[in-house]
């Protein structure tokens, strides 16, 4: 046997490759949640293929007691269930780790390590002795190798046992045969290899207060209690399952509870194209209303951001970013859209983003992005990404303040307008750069003929450069304003006083996080600034300034966040340096630590 | 320049409507469409029906596209919220509308090129979904706007100014509609507003999409001898299938009609439409000999108008949905919220 | 009278205020035609409404002895025939200057300037008396201005004549009766007035060897000569009138001289989606194609122009820039869709765009792109504008090298895949980064599957990050292949040394080009890059490293290029000063004169 | 991971067509779709029909959307140039493609998503412009590749597997081909090769427009109980109204047929389709009847298949255009430039 790695007790990654379509899913998930119950942090990664049934697909499980939730960039345990990948999986398992197999089949006696520990077990054998029916034995298999890792692992078997009942108890039959298949592969793994193994769990109290979710369903909520009424939106993954939740959730608050009538109107529209208009023909109604997507329904969208830019309608988007361009690997993760969202249209037009780290913050920002739409009267873009809107992540639960009101922003009521000597859309009265607005069917005074031409600052068409331009620049001025409303960043001070930084957005969090800690007992320092918005505002600026040097962290090749900086900042692009990770997996922190640790270097000029 | 709005002289001796409105106040801004442009006449049409049928102005939203058609909307209803959308796109900004404010009523106008060319995919998808709207193409087989290139509406042979002939058959919106299941199917034209202002009033009011085409020349590119959408071939050639009289609800059908001369249809809201055959030969209840007669029709030159089609069996966007009475845009938050105790209860799911 | 201009010869400005429908565009290029013949450098410059008939428009001639084109700025002479912007129009004339009128009504005493003589003709009532029908009344009274301006400024009437025959050559009616209202105008203002005034003409000989044609023509032209066989468009302003100039030349040049049949294909697609998606099906298959669109169309294109940069398929796009966002202004000029044209679509893509700064480098950039696009295998978007698209310019006469062949690029012909063991599609065989491409139907083994999804080198489907990475690493490589494929900018140097450059693209060129000879001549001195290209190149970095300090003029709000330039080069920020003009009417030289002019005042740090 | 590639076993007894090639050259890569995927037989039928019509491989151009039907192409003649478009713009690839190669086969395939939703507008833009090519649509009344959502050929009533049943009237390939005046008009089923091959082959071979609307079951989304596309439903409902058989160029008909039985077609290329009614009651010269037959069987639950309607008359693209025989992309530069002179001459206009 080869030579053993030192115990590793809740600090592994645990790796299952195998096809997709064949019930492996749950399998897994119930794997993450009794790491989760029994108190350990844990987070899940899916890597799965843009097909239906067939195709290799991956979880990654990374069980950490200190709480790192991002990807170590390493595999401690593979368990191998595909033989298509089963050379390339062998070759990940990081040197004294561990790979299980289906034994069932003699395995290529060249597709071996001798500096890691192969475990073989008939799963396939095992099933098909004890189930009869194809799909069961398919199924129960995935069930067999959770009862192997019970074993080798030691996790708690109650909780697994919870876990199955709760899942299946519509239909307890499936119960018994589930913990069936486990027990199978839990005896056969006891009998035949010395349990546990010294990378294994032992429950801890550190998962308390906290959920397991994924960024979509969170979002969803969040649109659910900023009090949504209209989501309109064309499949594409990975952004699918934001309005699946959306309608789920719905179809449990939304109802009346007598009539059974939705307060809710979800349309599938017939494209992205549409599903911005319709989301536009909404709030022009002043409905809250919003649509999710991803990068190429974001190019198509294209013409419509301009016009909700230029006639100031309200809008929600989410853009569950995946890998570009074009439709690229929608399957894999991503921050490509950055540049494209920020100017999205023809003309001179910039749009509102906003950058949640992880599936809480993608509840919370949903309703900030409500709430900045409706004030500054424009498209906000929530840019998330497939890692967190599609991967089970650990989070604080959700909270809701119940004394929380919407902002509706500057809308005048039939009173206010009866009251009104005149109505004008597009004047700018208060001196911010955000004019009032009415909605149809109101009051006659408040009638305006919204238009994306030329138009004056009373809402006349104009052809008139004094005109248009009085207008366009009342615009740039409520980007301004704009720029003292949207969240400020979070900034996270080193332990020493430091002249570097680093600035992020997004899903590169956690890695960051983790690589930070690691540097600091390297004694390398930096602060790091975690852009939640763009416009960016006083704070990111003043954080520039503070540092000599700035990281600039981001996934994608050409350095998207580093362009907007250098466009909307006066910090000097020779002071920068990109860091950038793009291959579609999500971020491990190691990319991060090797990159300040190279800066650190004696020798290199920083 | 700033678009010029017109001084409204109310004559003492003006009709009112039951608001008491005067027709004055469902006009708009000063057309800048070129003088004797067919859209104009629409225009009075649609000013003239809403004022009999005594809408309140601002119960109105009316929408459009990009065009000289979609510039019409400026001109009617002044009181309405407009909204000029980009070129093609009207549908869905109608659908969202309506999906947030069912209250009001929905006057979507637009072009040939407009919903045949860019916004086909939109306008058919609209109607799919029977949106509770009244839609009005004007038809004149050409983009004005843009000087008069051929629309996919511009029928076979029809030649340019320039004698360049179309070889492609037209998209007739009318055979689209029927073949789709569009719940209200007419043709009229510009110049018919004995026909057009009962059928603006029964779109109005129909509960789904109402779809009107109407033939509107463009007496700039489309006007002249060997054009099929011109004043004189449409006066010569239209060929009035079926006439429709709207009348209000609770108001008994005044009119004298012999037994079995007319068809009385009911809408919604109480009102009826009276259909009154006018081509014997025409089968208004069934959809594929519809379009048969539309073709046969066209291949001799005619162009069939009326109240083609109506069925008022189905339901819209919200009869589908099952959407509250309230527009979603006035139904108050607290009833959106779930709270903070609903939240905490859900997560468990989570854990 | 009020107090006179000094003697004024060839250099001044007259602009024409009237109706849109009203037929004075054909008067209205006679003029500018009758000054171009006589020897006179002089341009055009229309001011249309966004509409058919009925709205103000107005055209505005320079005629400047040192052939100075842009807008001065101010002008000279107003030849005010539409009552509705009589008022502005008359505001509009500078001090000591000359107004027409059509004095068939009485003009409103008010309306009246002391410090500028004012001229009424009875236009109407002449040509009512003389004329019968109303149309050709209408028609007419055009003519007689011409005429009064004849006479007013000195005009050579044989050239009118000829050019009257010239235009009506197919219709000889039809001169006699513009003569003869040419005549009432030029006998009434003989008559009546001191001709010629001080304002007036003299012939030069300094239009030799020039033509006076559009943007659009020439691009069009451009087309032709470069062998584009396929062209898809949908309808545009400022765009349209391109196609239709191709559809001329071809009918001209492309029917084979026996059968009539074309050698050529226009399209006119259902909208702008299709027709770039048309482009990209016909040069998928090695013709040369192209599609000219403007903003809304770029909007719409950008879903595709991601695909087509992932996938690598040439298409050659003019975007005839016209003011955004959005609809906006469609019948003004403005340089606003930059950003959005370079980095179009979601994902991280770029394009290669060219600026034209007039007709003539319209046609010769036209010829350029297509050679860009098959050598790059990628699109080329033309950044033209309404300025230059659609008015007249006066520019050398195009010429055209009998030994230019199109370079096609990379294309393997039958015989070189016959001889060839394999193909790979995306492999980077030469190291440039730019792979060798094959045709449909050319011969089996140059077979691949084209698709925007993931693929590796080979062009196979691959949703593996190294391999994926391989493929848009190597996409970076040939951007940077193509910044030195790219025409170099256009330097001008100053007649003294100088720390201060201008940078600025396309139709800025003739009011820089103005504004730097007058500051020359205050002793203020700034080098000039026109930049041809994005990507930029060497020679542009250079230019910006040679100076201390640089002005970038651009025609938008938000400073786009500037954005370009800091996205792309090193130079700081902190050292550019942008000079912004975006009404949507063409540039003039004031705006950057000033600006340099109070950068050089004492006491302004720079 | 990348594409797997099928070895090329070729059995010596493998049969060969005219050009000596065996169906195994005009196979593709190796299917990825779910197994019993409706689309992999109509892979199948590809294969069979290009190999049988004798076809070089390369000489065909084969090209699709987005969705599990748009992979397809992957999986068939591999030996073809495959363009994968983005979501729903195949038809204006194909346009450009028909435009600047005339000489290529233009073979489409798409899913109902693809073509009926995002892609409608190019859809029926193609098909007007009677595009020399063959489209099929892979219609399974879902939207496959995201798992299962309603697409709009989803029928009324229909359930999906949570139950959610369909409300909206579907949008019909067929019934708004034969409406918008397609020319080759054809409905089939993924189980039914004996139908679906001489179809294919049929529309290959017609010069214009070839429409093929086939009924290929998504067995993960779309193929349980309450399902109108399931294999099942398919089966029972089928209701074969013409048939088609297919005639190479100069090959004399065979089958013996009774008398007024057939009725042959033309094609342009000399090949024949002999059709052969199944449904006495079907008529397919008039489109009008067809679509009332299509609904009214559509009412009985039954699908009607079959070349429901051609018309060998229209010019396509190229007719309409009077484009030069030679292939656009292959016209010889000298063909196309002017030339100095040329330009020299031109510019007098100019002064
Ligand atoms: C995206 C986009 N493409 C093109 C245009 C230019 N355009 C304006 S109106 C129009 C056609 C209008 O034709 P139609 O709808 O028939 O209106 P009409 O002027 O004939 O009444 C076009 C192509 C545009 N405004 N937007
Ligand atoms: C612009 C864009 N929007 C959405 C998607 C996501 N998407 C991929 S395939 C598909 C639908 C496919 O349905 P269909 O054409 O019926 O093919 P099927 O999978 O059913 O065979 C969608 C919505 C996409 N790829 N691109
Ligand atoms: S161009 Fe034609 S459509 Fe447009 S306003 Fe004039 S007449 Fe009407
Ligand atoms: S999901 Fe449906 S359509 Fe897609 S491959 Fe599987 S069975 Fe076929
Ligand atoms: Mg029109
Ligand atoms: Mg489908």
């Amino acid at each position: 046997m080869a030579k053993q790695q030192k115990s590793r007790v809740n600090d592994f990654v645990l790796k299952i490759a195998n096809v997709n379509g064949t019930g492996s899913a749950s399998a897994n998930s119930l794997l993450m949640k009794t790491v989760f119950r029994m108190g350990i942090p844990v987070s899940g990664k899916n890597f799965f293929p843009s097909n239906i049934q067939g195709l290799p697909t991956w979880y990654e499980i990374r069980i950490s007691k200190d709480g790192y939730l991002a990807r170590s960039g390493a595999v401690d345990l593979m368990v191998a269930m595909n033989s298509q990948t089963y050379a390339r999986d062998l070759q990940e398992v990081a040197p004294g780790g561990f790979l299980i197999y289906d034994s069932t089949w003699p395995r290529d006696r060249l597709l071996s390590r001798p500096d890691i520990t192969i475990i073989g077990v008939p799963l396939a054998r095992m099933c098909n002795e004890q189930f009869s029916s194809a799909r069961t034995r398919v199924l129960m298999k995935n069930m067999a190798y959770v009862g192997v890792l019970a074993a080798l692992l030691d996790l708690d078997r109650a909780v697994i046992r919870t876990l199955v009942e709760e899942t299946f108890a519509r239909k307890p039959t499936l119960i018994d045969s589930n913990m069936k298949a486990l027990e199978l592969g839990y005896e056969y793994a006891r009998a035949n290899f010395a349990c546990p193994l010294p990378l294994r769990v032992k429950a801890l109290n550190k998962t308390a207060g906290h959920i397991m979710i994924d960024g979509n369903t969170a979002a969803a909520l969040g649109c659910v209690y900023a009090g949504a009424t209209v989501g309109a939106w064309y499949p594409i993954t990975p952004s699918t399952s934001l309005m699946d939740a959306f309608k789920g959730f719905c179809e449990r608050f939304r109802k009346d509870p007598k009539t059974g009538e939705r307060r809710y109107c979800i349309v599938q529209a017939e494209d992205e194209l549409a599903a911005i208009g319709i989301v536009l023909g909404a709030t022009w109604n002043g409905a809250r209303a919003f649509t999710p997507t991803s990068g190429p329904g974001i190019s198509l969208m294209t013409e419509f951001l301009g016009f909700a830019y230029f006639t100031e309608l309200p809008a929600v988007l989410f853009d569950v970013q995946r890998v570009g361009p074009s439709t690229g690997m929608p399957t894999r993760t991503q921050q490509g859209d950055l540049l494209t969202a920020a100017y999205a249209s023809h003309g001179d037009t910039k749009h509102v983003l906003l950058f949640p780290r992880d599936p809480r913050e993608c509840f919370e920002l949903a309703v900030t992005a409500f709430d900045l739409a409706d004030r500054v009267q424009t498209p906000v873009i929530v840019m998330s990404d497939l890692d967190i809107g599609m991967n089970d992540w650990m989070c604080k639960d959700l909270t809701w303040d119940a004394a929380y009101r919407p902002d509706r922003g500057k809308v005048l009521s039939a009173e206010e307008l009866e009251a009104a000597k005149t109505f004008h859309r597009y004047t700018d009265v208060d001196g911010d750069g955000i004019p009032y607005r009415t909605l149809p069917g109101v009051h006659p005074k408040g009638s305006y003929f919204l238009r994306g031409s030329g138009h004056n600052q009373y809402g006349g068409y104009t052809e008139d450069s004094a005109e248009y331009q009085q207008v366009v620049d009342r615009l740039a001025k409520k980007w301004r304003t704009a720029a003292t409303l949207v969240p400020a960043p979070a900034i996270r001070r080193a332990r020493a006083a430091t002249k570097w930084g680093i600035v992020a957005v997004g899903s590169c969090d956690a890695a960051i996080e983790e690589a930070l800690d690691r540097l600091a007992k390297q004694g390398i320092y930096a602060d790091y600034c975690r852009i939640r918005a763009f416009p960016f505002g006083k704070k990111v600026t003043q954080f520039l300034d503070q540092h000599e040097r700035v990281f600039v962290v981001e996934q994608n090749r050409d350095a998207q966040l580093k362009t907007l900086l250098l466009a909307e900042t006066q910090y000097p692009g020779a002071r920068m340096t990109s860091i950038l990770h793009y291959g579609g997996l999500p971020m491990d922190y190691r990319c991060i630590m090797e990159a300040l640790q190279q800066a650190a270097a004696p020798g290199v000029a920083a | 320049m700033t678009s010029i709005a017109k001084p409204k002289i109310v004559h003492p001796g003006l009709a009112r409507n039951a608001l008491g409105f005067t027709v004055r106040d469902y006009e708009g801004g000063m057309s800048t469409l070129c003088a004797g442009c067919g859209h104009d006449s629409i225009t009075a049409a649609i000013v003239q029906a809403c004022f009999e049928l005594g809408i309140p102005p601002h119960g109105v939203a009316k929408m459009s596209g990009i065009g000289c058609s979609s510039k019409t909307p400026a001109y009617f209803l002044s009181a309405s919220h407009g909204f000029n959308s980009v070129h093609g796109r009207m549908p869905s900004i109608a659908t969202g509308a309506s999906a947030a404010n069912r209250g009001l009523y929905l006057l979507g106008v637009s072009g040939d090129g407009d919903s045949l060319s860019i916004g086909l995919g939109q306008f058919m998808h609209a109607m799919r979904r029977n949106l509770d709207m009244l839609y009005i193409i004007e038809n004149n087989g050409v983009y004005g706007l843009t000087k008069g290139q051929f629309s996919a509406s511009a029928d076979l042979g029809a030649k340019t100014k320039k004698g360049e002939e179309n070889r492609q058959p037209p998209i007739d919106p009318v055979q689209m509609a029927l073949a789709l299941g569009g719940t209200f199917v007419a043709r009229s034209f510009s110049g018919d507003k004995e026909q057009l202002v009962p059928l603006i009033k029964a779109g109005m009011s129909h509960r789904g999409f109402a779809l009107i085409d109407v033939l509107s020349p463009c007496v700039t590119f489309n006007d002249h001898e060997d054009s099929t959408k011109s004043y004189a071939h449409a006066r010569e050639f239209n060929l009035r299938a079926i006439h429709a009289d709207y009348v209000p609800p609770a108001e008994e059908i005044m009119a004298a009609y012999r037994e079995g001369e007319v068809l009385p249809v009911e809408l919604h809201d109480g009102s009826r439409v009276l259909l009154r055959k006018l081509a014997e030969d025409y089968d208004n209840g069934n959809r594929g000999e519809a379009i048969e007669y539309l073709r046969a029709r066209q291949r001799e030159g005619e162009i069939v108008t009326g109240l083609l089609y109506i069925d008022e069996s189905h339901p819209d966007l919200h009869g589908v949905n099952g959407t509250v009475e309230t527009p979603l845009n006035q139904v108050p938050y607290a009833d959106l919220c779930p709270g903070p105790d609903a939240l905490a209860a859900l997560q468990k799911r989570f854990r």
